[in-house]
């Protein structure tokens, strides 16, 4: 058990699992040499060599069409995109091949094929580096989309993503590489995908999040508990297919729903948690769900004064929690 | 190639200079034949509302048969697009397989009946299933082989396109990854001069879809696709320089287009008829004939008897197709993820 | 003012707004001379020549880069996609360029294109001519969508989407195209991107479609009107930005909501009306609000019995209706 | 070309021979040393933690300038990429205008401080908006030179990407139209031989882009980067061509890369020193510099003045820019749609 960042975690699973199975490969721009511009894939060129740590060309389509190829031929590729930003060329592939290989073929072909990607904004990361895409992934059958929040769960997450028989969308919120730190086992395990987990209790009301927005959440729920206000804290983990049990359960118990998400509020993913509570759980409920999500506008512009306006703090979330608590 | 042209080509040793055997280019004819049949069944039954939609490939089938002729049936990879029927069937597809597919049927091997017809794919005989978003396979192509190439299998991964299918970002990205890892592919272009209806000149700038592969570093070729023993001449030397591991090779195949787009589509509204009676002409179908009839493998009786044979197999299999049920509805929901 | 059907409406529009305005071009696979695969662009190539009416190369992402680049440069494109699977390709240039022109150069760059293209399933459409894709692009800011239901409306609201100075999606569904029929005003009107409309009046329950789901809605609450149930039925129209004061006064009148949507259930655009009213008309509401959507499988099979399996028909949805009003 | 080789190729009359006068290669000189002064200048700013990024094109400017030089400021239409500094200059963009950027001020005129440094866009020169997705632009330009080509505008359009951006299906499409329609349009391709960290043999199949134009019907040149008149030569050829109505060109400059990709790069992780001495030898300020005091036209006292020039000219637009205000918090919900 050691103490590491996100990022280290992401690496380790990547290095373990190369060692387990040698048809897991890696492929992207600059995961070779380069190790990856945050660095998940350091070292695996020089320990498992280029046919299996694949730079690629500069093609995000061919890189997830290429890797459906692959795993129709043995292979269990990992695609990465540098940046979830740029992963849009290739959603062609994603959602009208990957995801839809077993259905189409009746289950003759399948496709385990890991997507992963930086998604989220980070300080100066700006309208094309900081983008939220699991709306759009989520909502496509046939693609399970995870969103790790600690650095336990990217290690346990992305085995499972990897051993996965069918693709698997793996989003890592970028601000967390570096700053966001945990103990990891040394050895295997799995995190399964699917269920959500309860981060913090609570009997007030429940938040549900995942990625970044997990600990601003956090710590918005600490800074209201001074004031009396007791926040239960859900940690999604998996958008798709989507806990619903835990979630309502916590909604049982709470009576009060805050959905946190960084991306566009509207038809933004945090609209499916709050229908399907509010279809759900009507009885259970005190309050209107609330959602509280960024603005808008098409990204978190770069200059400070602007990116401030767009990101979704601890304070905005307080903000939102004794609103909610008050009603 | 016209039928006089296709006469002038007669030349006794052609396809034993090719390394055919009499029997390889009998055989070659019989797929032409059982698919051009297969075809017009097909749009038999659409017309007499037995099936939805047909989509086929009269005048490629030649070019198919070619190319597909020096692939190992079982061990190598194809990644077809919606025209390839000759070439699966050369592959391994059976009649009965096709028109399961048409007849949306629950044992169709393609998709259970998911998919419209056309869509092919089989397991048993490494065809990987198609969709419909044109330039797509390229890519999964190009995975198959990179597969091939690192797992050391010493497969083969033949695909193949429309020329219309040739513009896509796909396409360009697939060949450029084939030509950076020199893989074991051939990229098969089937160019029969339109897009539904849209024609070359507005589809492919320089008109060439051959010429593309030089910029990739690898070779391309333009060969007349109602020339079967050229199509296969052509074919086999990407096959073995593929094997060799000598790299991809891009194969276009100028063939006629025999019939409407699709069941959907009616070409007498953007072609001329003397350009459609220009196609029928070439028709390799009447051009492989004239060969074998040229170099003394073909007769009356023989064709008759191959008539028959293929009339017989797709009768059988339309009546199996026919009687096969559909899918239960509930069967819907199965098959999303692997477990379920 | 004569009877036409809604994809003459649609044909007319082009022609009007061609001969009204010579920046006006149309683009796509089959647009010139075979008027389109589903005739929308009949007889405009013959009228108007082919440098304004362009049968493009088979490749989506140009077709929309291209429109954004004429765009820039005094034109106004309507980029059609053949079918509405097929505009995964340019999902790129459509959320990354088109939806971010205006707000990224500060107002500098506008990208008054138009994205035409039919959705949605019909008999034998399968899984790749059959999709609903008003998620994906309702929730990309920058970008107007809209689904007109009638004649009238497809013929207003696409003069009002080639006017508009931002790119508007454009959503047909193919259903519609010979089967719904209506008044169409032989000359220039516009029906203005934005409002929804009551489609039928009612008291018990509220029913918020769009596209054909509003034509089998409508039958629904005709059949369920014979059981004395009074269903109101508001047609959404523009799915972006949404017309919430029309929503909420329907749920304050009638105090049930049921969303009716032929895309896939999850994270749908549905979830988005859901959530709006969860949150808004709380204390409205005297039943949980429910939705009616397709099945979360990668789309529409090809087989019929399968088909009818997948489909949202007036029977499913007065189904709903019984259930929601007997809540 | 290194130093040798640009001695070599001085010859008095070799800038006058393609038509340009001493004042114009002296202009030419001045735009390349005040490109890498307000390079050098962007990168000490984001050293001293004024700036939290820099991306920027040292080693590019020679061909850049080359290649706008025959481009009407006013008139023609550019469409760049992130290391298009230089090429925005001369387009007629300022170094204010370029810190303004790097600054994120609300009076940044390619997005009021709402993108990343290095992402032009300037509506008053016909500088059309850059974003970050590699490759998009390419389509964007063909559609402005459809544009003018169609309102009979007379305008050419030149558009700009690495080598690496070359692999996207974008850049295929693009020029696929481009060829159909024979548009006024340069397209031009920057090779520094790396994405970011990933070599050219790694990325382009073949290793030569301008050979992918001949698949295209039109002509491809690859030119040494360094050597700022040869880049101006085939420069002003392709825009004749665009001019003239015969369509479109590839440009492909061979240029070094001199520094790391971006500030949140390292290059010394993936390049060898060797290489990267071997590229500064190819630096076009001094290949160019070279030529000039060839042929007469520079000396030491010439050089100060203009980088006393250049200096001023940087110091005052850091200061203006500098003091310029930052965008108002509440200005994020602007311009999403016109009326807004
Ligand atoms: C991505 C995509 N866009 C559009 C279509 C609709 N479509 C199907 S086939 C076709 C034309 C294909 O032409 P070509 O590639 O030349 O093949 P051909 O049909 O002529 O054999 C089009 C536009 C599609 N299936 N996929
Ligand atoms: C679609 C997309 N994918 C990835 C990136 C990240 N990225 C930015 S620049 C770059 C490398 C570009 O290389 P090249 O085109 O050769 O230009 P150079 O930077 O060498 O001048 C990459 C991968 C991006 N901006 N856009
Ligand atoms: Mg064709
Ligand atoms: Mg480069």
């Amino acid at each position: 058990m050691a103490e590491l960042r996100y990022i280290d975690a992401i690496n380790q699973a990547h290095h373990e699992e190369f060692a387990r199975d040698e048809r897991v490969v890696v492929m992207g721009e600059d995961v070779g040499r380069k190790g990856g511009v945050f660095g998940a894939t350091m070292g695996l060129f020089d320990k498992f060599g280029e046919d299996r740590v694949i730079d690629t060309p500069l093609a995000e389509s061919s890189i997830a069409g290429i890797a459906i190829g692959m795993a129709a031929n043995g292979l269990l590729p990992i695609a990465e995109f540098q940046f979830a930003d740029f992963i849009h060329p290739a959603f062609n592939q994603i959602v009208s091949e990957a995801a839809r290989m077993r259905y189409r073929s009746n289950n003759a072909f399948g496709c385990p094929v890991v997507f992963r990607t930086p998604y989220g904004g980070s300080h100066g990361t700006a309208l094309y580096h900081s983008q939220s895409i699991e709306t759009y992934y989520a909502h496509v059958p046939g693609l399970k989309v995870v969103t790790p929040s600690t650095p336990y769960d990217a290690k346990g997450l992305l085995k499972a993503a990897i051993r996965d028989p069918d693709p698997v969308m793996y989003l890592e919120h970028k601000r967390m590489y570096r700053l966001i730190k945990g103990e990891v086992p040394d050895g295997d395990y799995v995190v399964p995908i699917g269920p959500a987990v309860v981060r913090r209790e609570g009997r007030d009301l429940s938040i549900f999040a995942y990625g970044w927005m997990l600990h601003e959440s956090l710590q918005a729920a600490e800074m209201v508990a001074k004031e009396g206000i007791k926040a239960e804290v859900v940690d999604l983990r998996t958008l798709a297919p989507l806990d619903k049990d835990t979630i309502l359960k916590s909604v049982a118990k709470t009576n009060r729903a805050l959905i946190v998400y960084e991306d566009n509020r509207f038809v933004g993913y945090g609209a499916e948690v709050a229908a399907t509570i509010a279809e759900e759980a009507f009885s259970d409920l005190d309050a209107p769900v609330m959602r509280l999500a960024g603005p808008d506008v098409p990204g978190i512009p770069f200059s400070k004064p602007l990116e401030e306006w767009f990101y979704i703090t601890k304070d905005k979330i307080a903000e939102s929690i004794r609103k909610l608590a008050a009603y | 190639m016209s039928a006089m042209e296709a006469k002038a080509r007669v030349t006794p040793a052609r396809h034993k200079t090719l390394g055919l055997s009499d029997q390889d280019v009998l055989d070659m004819y019989y797929y032409i034949a059982l698919a051009r049949a297969l075809d017009d069944r097909m749009w038999v039954l659409q017309r007499a509302g037995k099936a939805m939609f047909v989509i086929s490939g009269p005048g490629h089938e030649g070019c198919q048969i070619g190319a597909m002729w020096p692939m190992d049936k079982k061990h190598d990879w194809f990644v077809p697009f919606y025209r390839s029927i000759a070439a699966c069937l050369v592959k391994g597809m059976t009649p009965r397989d096709i028109l399961l597919g048409l007849f949306a049927r629950a044992e169709d091997p393609s998709s259970g009946g998911r998919q419209m017809p056309g869509h092919y794919g089989h397991p048993g005989v490494k065809i990987l299933s198609t969709s419909s978003p044109v330039g797509t396979q390229f890519p999964h192509a190009a995975g198959i082989a990179y597969a091939s190439k690192i797992r050391k299998t010493g497969e083969v991964t033949m695909t193949a396109i429309g020329e219309g299918g040739t513009s896509q970002g796909d396409v360009h990205e697939a060949m450029n990854w084939a030509g950076i890892y020199k893989l074991p592919i051939i990229f098969v272009v089937e160019n029969n001069m339109y897009a539904i209806s849209v024609p070359l000149h507005k589809q492919v700038a320089g008109g060439n879809v051959a010429a593309r592969a030089a910029g990739y570093g690898f070779p391309g070729v333009a060969t007349d696709g109602s020339d079967v023993l050229e199509c296969y001449r052509v074919s086999k030397e990407a096959y073995d320089r593929a094997k060799r591991g000598d790299g991809p090779t891009l194969l276009e195949f100028r063939v006629p287009r025999l019939g409407s787009h699709s069941s959907d589509d009616q070409q007498e509204r953007y072609r001329s008829k003397d350009e459609i009676d220009a196609d029928r002409r070439r028709d390799p179908l009447q051009t492989f004939r004239i060969y074998l009839e040229g170099v003394g493998l073909m007769d009356e009786g023989k064709l008759k008897e191959i008539a028959g044979r293929v009339k017989r197999e797709i009768d059988e299999a339309t009546d199996y197709a026919d009687r096969s049920p559909l899918p239960e509805p509930e069967s819907g929901v199965r098959h999303l993820f692997h477990d379920e």
